[in-house]
């Protein structure tokens, strides 16, 4: 039976899983420790494990996700938390510069199988410069593996399969999705870093979601299907780099019409990408112009009733495709 | 001469009491808004300073507030107040309104007040470092006399802008102040398991930047440091490194538990709290009566209440046209090419 | 009569004509002073200016770029050169959590007028670290701007402007462009921060360019002329953010067909963008499927041969129109 | 007890007279690599380390090359030879073939040889900081009695992540020897244009690591430090910083004019180079004549010829295929989620 567990502890699950079974497997990140973890992610692993496999980190962001790196050439399995990604400005240079090109640049000599988390996302009024939306900075650079849970179960699955994968993964979450609740299977198991997953089965129009927003798009696909008699198929984009193009084709074939919706600004984001995609490998199977829904391109304001404004919604994704359906 | 500068490195009594005053306004502002976040009328992310008035009253005191440039970190509603931004401002900002001193658009962790050259509150660990080191560029740029005085968290150091920015300060003489204020502590984390090498004022020999360290919690101290430190750099002897041992009393933001810290080294710190020590040495030094202290104290309570947290309830939120007004400069007739454009 | 000059000297006289103009104006970056620069940007520079306005800074990037936004919040106008793009992720914290907020998070009282100029693109077999075509990373953030010269007049001009414009700007350049010889006027001119040039004029397809893949597609329209009676328009996109969409739309509402080509991997790239505003704008104007044009996905090898399959070029253009067109 | 530690320190005779093959190989090598450059059969930008070549040879002869991780910047290649790398793979790489020692992928600056435990060239100035503490900390993991060695130019040490690394090593007592090769210029800019402390080995305080300055020209002394060092590091007392204050004798790369050296400082340092003055002491010493020395150069010569120039002259290219073959590890089972994947 499938127990019910908040997102946090199923990223606590699944570390203290993988601690136990490799002993190469550590944790690092600022407050980890002693603390364990602004959102809990890290929770009771310091007693359990010590100061060496859960390190407390300076505040040196570049430099501690370097030194993972370092110690993933030598077979250890570090999992990086930057607090938020805000913070992960700071670490670009040791992401994209080292990690996603060791393994090429030695010739297949090296790898570097580190996973970097870090939560993302628009919270509650943290402002500007805790705010950002950059899942689509970690899509655009060869040599990273980019997947972004939806829930506690595939947040799971993937972390461990993230860990004994012998790429760089960054994991994607989001800052208000740590409790959130979600059945876990009990037995062990391993979810994919490739592929996409459709939440919900519909004719009419795909709403192409991840992370957070399939739980916006659950919501609009409620209000579709009872006030307006729409059906939405939802396709969880869980894996953002290599994007499932086989998922988005079966879908796009099938109902025809195609939104997607993302969290950040709109340029080069989530959305471009899906669209460029169904326009490579499936544009003559549309009935509408797909569109995406997007966050207002603006830096996110402290006032709540702004920083609500600048993000989507249910009610925005609702808009969108009856407008789509000119109505 | 000497004797003079000596002379004048000590608060006056005028400036004793107008800091004890300013001091526990600082306080009992912090304690508000508290309050408030615990009644959902400020968001976000909060960060209070109580506990370290010394630090930012002592030594903007010894610096031109309103002229010479400030910025911190995120626990930044002190220093700006301190620096002349009116604290009905920086609450209707906490409250999000349109009167707020960033009109609700920058929050708690961004307070700024250029026109009072507050500079900014920061919510990236290690950002103003390098900030700092600019401002203090562009009054060289400018020969200007000011100085600017970069405030930063002990945790805050072991970025790597602290390391690049210091090493640039020194390299161009700029004339800017840094310092320390080392509470102990970086979130939970307590600051030997972080840092190697703890009294952080031995650290900036590495750029060969003058320091010292003192006690963060008597602002007579911290005024006299600071004193000395601000005349370093504004007469043009380059940047100068102050570290002054403190102690937050709060969790590190409102959902910090602060269960990390002994009780016993919190009470050891709140034995020598600077409002009190002041206050305590006017009293004995006959200067005030506790029962002055109390109706100042109720003066303070009474005009936050009446005037600052007043002002922020009945303020209105920015209208909705707000949201894209200030992404990037309206207008900017370079933009289209200015005067003539492609030709 | 206009001149021809080289790249670089188009960026010399525009920084030299900004730094007599205005003694606030500055430039820093990694040995531009007593060396000139990289590629002789700031040739002479120093001799003119001295230390103070003409900085050798150290191998600080992120630390210099965010002591050029502190300058700038003073009035300064100080002119970055990042001395390759890949090194700009070491400086991306200070320029997307500072230059790209402060005017927003402020409320409107800051400026940071910084200007920062790098090259990227793939240039002669420089290998991995050294070849990152990162314009997709600057366009996708809130409060910055960002131009890419495709000739020197364009950068002579929008050098001036951005060093007058209060906004941030982002001058992409490319490192295989700086010895490229084009007519620069003689007399001071200003050129616009947003918008696009049609390059080529011609009314079967669109091809998207910007910065040194204009000169690709002017070797293939000609191609597509002069063999293959295919009459391409070129609009060069000087602009990556905010893109043109009024241009966009002009050139595929009277094309009907349009390719974008871009250097950098295809994900959350140019290309996916100008689709998108194309899906957004004008999607029943197409006759056909619009198609990007990108490297294949891969860090860039050091080997000659494998470094230019990797990146696309004329031919690549023209097989992608004559595909479109089925030929 | 003493005693023979202290005679353990220096070099034996048989060393001695390797080194000077081994540093006389390196300079012929690099010199071959400049006229490749020139006749367009090396591409990309390529760093010399011809003046310096005590550095590497004194420090890693004093370790266990082969065993001990050694990592560094884009000035490679003599590092990875002295490491164990054939010589062979090494020109081959530079000749972007795919009997390279990265199969043609990585180039000048990115020479690896991880079975001989080079970790690797990186073209990032300050990028192997980082690198070299985490390959300590995966040491320290896997309870290794192995250290790793970083060498890194004095330029480099202005970078956040030498401020960030050297914390963390001496905070988690990491088995890490840094080597920072002062040549005295980044580039062009002299060092004391870039960094307000000169002395690299004084820097270090900042994070209590021990260090020391020596001449990096002769190589007995550099190995006399480095002993040292490496018996500190492999002991467990955490990392060390050792300065060798070395001379490259071409520019930075090959685009570089030097036009900004001093011809008479060029001169200075070219009088003391590490290989004539090994040469002239073995001479002196009656070890070798003169004779032997040109015998044994024109050995270096030939097999720099015959065997290296050849075999990379007559290798193939890496095939088209080779072009997506390492973006990610080929088949990753965890990649489907490895046994059974979701249920
Ligand atoms: C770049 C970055 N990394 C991490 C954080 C999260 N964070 C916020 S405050 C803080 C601790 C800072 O401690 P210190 O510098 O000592 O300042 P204090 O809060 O004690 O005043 C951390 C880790 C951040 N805001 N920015
Ligand atoms: C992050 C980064 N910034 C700038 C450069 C350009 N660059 C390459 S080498 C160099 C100078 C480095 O000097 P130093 O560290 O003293 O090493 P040396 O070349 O003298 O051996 C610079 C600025 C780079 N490669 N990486
Ligand atoms: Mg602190
Ligand atoms: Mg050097």
């Amino acid at each position: 039976m499938p127990q019910e567990i908040m997102f946090w502890e199923a990223l606590v699950r699944a570390q203290d899983e993988e601690m136990t079974n490799d002993p190469l497997v550590f944790c690092m990140g600022e407050d980890i420790g002693v603390v364990g973890g602004t959102y809990k992610a890290t929770t009771g692993l310091y007693d359990k494990y010590g100061p060496e496999r859960v390190m407390d980190t300076p505040i040196s962001e570049n430099g501690y996700t370097g030194l993972g790196i370092g110690a993933s050439y030598l077979g250890c399995r570090p999992i990086i938390e930057i607090m938020s990604v805000n913070f992960a400005w700071l670490a670009m240079d040791q992401i994209f510069n080292t990690a996603a090109k060791a393994h090429y640049m030695s010739g297949g000599q090296l790898k570097a199988p580190v996973v970097i988390r870090s939560p993302g996302g628009t919270a509650h009024q943290l402002g500007a410069q805790h705010s950002a939306r950059m899942e689509k900075v970690f899509m655009g650079v060869a040599g990273l593996r980019v997947v972004t849970p939806s829930n506690p179960k595939q947040v799971y699955g993937m972390l461990k399969s993230a860990v004994r994968c012998d790429d760089p993964v960054f994991i994607y979450e989001h800052e208000l999705m740590y409790n959130m609740k979600g059945a876990v299977p009990e037995d062990e198991f391993f979810h994919p870093l490739e592929g996409s997953e459709v939440t919900r089965r519909g004719k009419d129009v795909t709403l192409f979601a991840y992370n957070i927003s399939v739980h916006w798009c659950l919501q609009a696909a409620e209000i579709l299907a009872s006030q307006y008699q729409i059906d939405a198929e939802i396709v969880d984009l869980y894996t953002l780099s290599p994007l499932d193009r086989k998922g988005i084709i079966e879908s796009v074939s099938k109902t025809h019409r195609a939104l997607i919706i993302e969290e950040a600004e709109p340029a080069v984001g989530v959305g471009a990408e899906v669209m460029a995609i169904i326009n490579e490998e499936c544009f003559y199977e549309l009935d509408a112009a797909p569109v995406r829904v997007s966050a207002v391109n603006v830096p996110i304001p402290y006032n709540h009733s702004l920083e609500k404004a600048a993000i989507p919604n249910a009610n925005d994704v609702v808009k969108a495709v009856l407008k789509m359906f000119g109505r | 001469m000497n004797a003079k500068v000596q002379a004048s490195k000590k608060l006056s009594l005028e400036q004793k009491k107008r800091l004890l005053e300013e001091m526990l306004f600082a306080r009992r502002f912090e304690e508000r808004c508290y309050e408030a976040y615990v009644e959902r009328k400020i968001g976000g992310f909060l960060h209070l300073y109580s506990g370290e008035e010394a630090c930012a009253h002592g030594v903007i005191e010894a610096a031109n507030p309103g002229s010479d440039y400030v910025l911190t970190s995120y626990r930044d509603h002190v220093h700006a107040i301190k620096c002349g931004v009116d604290p009905k401002a920086v609450m209707a900002e906490l409250y999000a309104k349109v009167t707020g001193c960033c009109k609700g658009l920058g929050g708690s962790m961004h307070i700024f007040g250029v026109e009072n050259r507050f500079m900014g509150g920061y919510a990236l660990v290690g950002g103003p470092f390098p900030l700092a080191a600019g401002i203090a560029k562009g009054i060289q740029m400018k020969k200007g006399k000011e100085i600017c005085i970069c405030f930063l968290g002990d945790a805050a150091n072991n970025q790597g802008t602290f390391h690049e920015s210091l090493n640039m300060a020194k390299l161009w003489n700029l004339p800017v102040l840094y310092v320390c204020e080392n509470n102990l502590y970086g979130i939970g984390t307590r600051i030997d398991r972080s840092t190697a090498v703890v009294d952080q004022y031995k650290r900036v020999s590495a750029y060969n930047i003058p320091s010292t360290q003192v006690d963060g919690q008597d602002v007579e101290i911290v005024y006299e440091a600071a004193v000395e430190a601000v005349e370093h750099v504004r007469s043009g002897k380059g940047p100068y490194f102050l570290e002054l041992m403190t102690y937050r009393y709060r969790g590190h933001s409102m959902s910090d538990s602060n269960a990390y810290r002994p009780k016993s080294e919190e009470r050891i710190w709140s034995d020598r709290d600077p409002i009190i020590m002041l206050r305590d040495r006017l009293v004995e030094a006959k200067e005030m009566t506790i029962e002055d202290y109390k109706k100042m104290d109720n003066q303070i309570l009474d005009q936050i209440e009446s005037e600052v947290i007043k002002f922020a309830e009945e303020s209105p939120e920015p209208p909705l046209e707000m949201l894209e007004k200030y992404v990037l400069v309206e207008n900017d007739p370079w933009v289209k090419g200015g005067r003539g454009g492609v030709n």
